[in-house]
């Protein structure tokens, strides 16, 4: 059975290591905080200014003058530090966020990924995702396999506007846990029920297969 | 060096039609409220306005938005409003947008006379576009130029009569980089504090990058995602 | 995440031969003197070390030039020191001579993931042979890179467990943009914290940018230049 | 009669102007803090990174932690700003400090300026200077005339390696007050009791001279 964006963002917090600072991008990504497995300690920073990003405030205790990069009133970890946006920036160029987790609304083959622009409708612009994307070494997309239409998402080639070239590594949706190399996108993980053939036909790019593809381990 | 002006009005004497003009704050948070008010007021028109957002429809850039001030937005990420969708779509707006990464670092740059730098962000997109490539280290880059200002206004938690600022947790974002690149940089804070009373070793903005400084009447300082957990 | 490790020894390991080093501080102020007298014991060899300045004959890195384990200094001001002197004019030491705020400047891009940038500094001068120059503004500008370092060495006032740093007054200098430059960064700091215990909104270094922390077990901090004026 | 070095910074003091932040360097430059004029409110900025930098302390109540770029122990004035040399030179490069005043070895009629190296003997670096010199709108250079050798420093061209170039606007000296124009130096002003003739004399760059060289007012 496909998953719900839940359970992918349970999946991909399995990816998290000790140790790690994390960058969530907003929608699915954020849920990933909620899942973070026994006995890791990893810390999320926010591009807007902030390491040690904690959850949601109690009600009542929301403070203006602190929010989030969705704009979300949150709180500060023990430890936690408040920065400006090119400090910020510096923490993502200059590589020192270990693992940066974003939704998109096409990926391909080659690791493109298109998440900020559909062009004739409204264009609210790319935020700091370029910036995350072109730097970042270790990036996941959070995805849908399928658009509203039913079309592919997991494509040959990007028809959107790119927000970046060559830099998605691994890609989870609802049906599947990908891994991009060698201009391939290659199947290491099936969610639990769905077809190696059901992912098959929802993948519009090349798509290398094993034998033996396992079941996620939720 | 006192930089202490009566009242927003008299801080923002000298704005001018067509001018560019950097406004801080990330959302709606750390905006400067009082400054941006007082714009709709003087109704000066045909603004380039640098700023991370936009606003939404009845606050804090989006009251500009209302009235046709702007001629063109500079930001990385707009939208939450209506109005500005309407002028983008219909060509009465200009709108370029830049990596949210790019914009600080832009900004910081103006302020610390460094005219261009390289940076990964963007490279392979329209952002792109008509900009050096070069490769460092096996990765291709762009060539990112400063951005400047005939005004920034900037908002600050405290300040003190010499413009020396301190900001109030993420409040602080674009903050300090636009206060830098101001050719003139005018501060409007929550609390004005004489000199001598802020701690000289914890000043985010040191008063040598602000030109006037004062006391906001009022701020409301807008929510725009009121995030809660139930408590136990 | 803790960061603490439980002395110098521990906070040094790895450290080799012909590895790249840089130092905080400016003069004597703000080095990482436990670290520097750690790596005299360590007794590593032909290191390049990137520091402001290169000490004196008997304390910060003119430790490390007695013992020739230096093979190459990068700084902006060399000097106070005969070991130095005679070790750069018989060739001994490979010196390269920096503008100040290049090299501030350039660590700072190393950090944060600027490849390059254009400066003002150094045109038409020696510092300028074989670099790419550019005008801007009707202003010639030459092109320097990034600077980074195998380990960063950094002193601070206090430090948490986290490895969020803060410095005390002048002794900052060059200390935050070389933590933000060292593949490994260490701190040592003067007094070791809880997490939580330092303001989040007054932290200089962003504990992400430092990999290893240890209170110093002494701290000399000798005075180059004592000047004093007499009492009214 | 030529002036000492304390007159030297004197005259200098004169072309302070209300509410400028100053950047001094080591030497003659130094002393221009002791000569500020009545009603005219300065910021000393010191590179290492200190706005509103106050005098030395008092015997007793010197902090190493806190010194100015020439290392010596000094202390804070009200106001003050401390910050990393990052930010000094954005500060520097940004043109936010309006003047400059620094010592050199030579100067040329092309407003050139040599003052951190002799070819052959020991190289102490350049420090901040060759970031001041290039930033700076308005650099005085504060100097002797001549070296020890009798040997003008006031030259058509320097000889010695360069710090900056069609940088110096204006140059004191215990003799005269020079302004650099058009590739020449202008004679301004003449210290108390010094022939036109002198300064003449001493000077080997271009040199042009008013009919009226008033002397300088100390």
């Amino acid at each position: 059975m496909a998953l719900d964006k839940n359970g992918i963002a349970k999946r991909i917090a399995q990816e998290l290591q000790d140790g790690w600072y994390v960058n969530l991008g907003i929608g699915i990504p954020t849920l990933v905080a909620n899942y973070i497995p026994e006995g890791i300690e990893v810390e999320f920073q926010s591009e807007n200014g902030i390491l040690g990003m904690g959850p949601f405030p109690f009600e009542g205790e929301e403070d203006p003058d602190l929010i989030n990069a969705g704009k979300q009133t949150v709180t500060l970890r023990k430890g936690a530090a408040i920065f400006d946006s090119a400090t910020s920036f510096a923490m993502i160029r200059g590589k020192h966020v270990q693992l940066t987790v974003l939704g998109a609304m096409e990926v391909s083959q080659d690791g493109d990924i298109a998440n900020w622009k559909i062009p004739g409708k409204m264009v609210k612009g790319m935020g700091g995702a370029m910036d995350l994307v072109a730097s970042a070494d270790n990036i996941i997309v959070a995805m849908m396999h399928s658009n509203k239409a039913g079309e592919s998402k997991i494509l040959k080639k990007c028809t959107l506007p790119l927000t970046g070239v060559g830099c998605v590594k691994k890609v989870v949706t609802e049906i599947a846990v990908l891994e991009i190399k060698d201009g391939k996108f290659h199947l290491i993980e099936r969610a639990p029920g769905v077809s190696v053939e059901e992912i098959v036909s929802k993948t519009e790019g090349e798509l290398v297969v094993p034998d033996f593809v396992p079941e996620m381990q939720l | 060096m006192n930089k202490v002006v009566k009242n927003v009005e008299e801080a923002l004497q000298g704005i001018e039609d067509n001018m560019t003009i950097m406004l801080g704050g990330f959302g709606l948070c750390g905006i400067p409220e009082n400054s941006i008010n007082r714009l709709v007021k003087m109704g000066v028109k045909n603004l380039t306005c640098i700023s991370n957002n936009a606003g939404v429809d009845d606050f804090g850039l989006g009251l500009l938005l209302q009235t046709r001030q702007i001629k063109k937005m500079i930001s990385s990420y707009v939208g939450e409003n209506d109005e500005f969708e309407r002028q983008m779509l219909s060509g009465e707006l200009e709108v370029d947008l830049i990596p949210q990464g790019s914009l600080a670092e832009r900004c910081r740059a103006g302020g610390a006379g460094i005219p261009a730098f390289f940076t990964p962000a963007g490279y392979g997109t329209e952002v792109a576009e008509g900009k050096e490539v070069r490769v460092f280290n096996g990765k291709p880059h762009i060539l990112e130029s400063a951005l400047t200002a005939d005004f920034a206004i900037v908002k600050a938690w405290k300040g003190d009569t010499e413009g020396n600022l301190v900001y109030k947790s993420t409040a602080r974002n674009f903050n300090p980089m636009m206060a830098m690149a101001g050719k003139i940089t005018i501060a409007e804070v929550e609390e004005l504090v004489p000199a001598g009373e802020l701690d000289p070793n914890f000043i985010h903005t040191p008063g040598i990058f602000v030109q006037r400084i004062f006391q906001g009447e009022k701020f409301e300082k807008r929510i725009e995602q009121r995030t809660v957990r139930q408590r136990g």
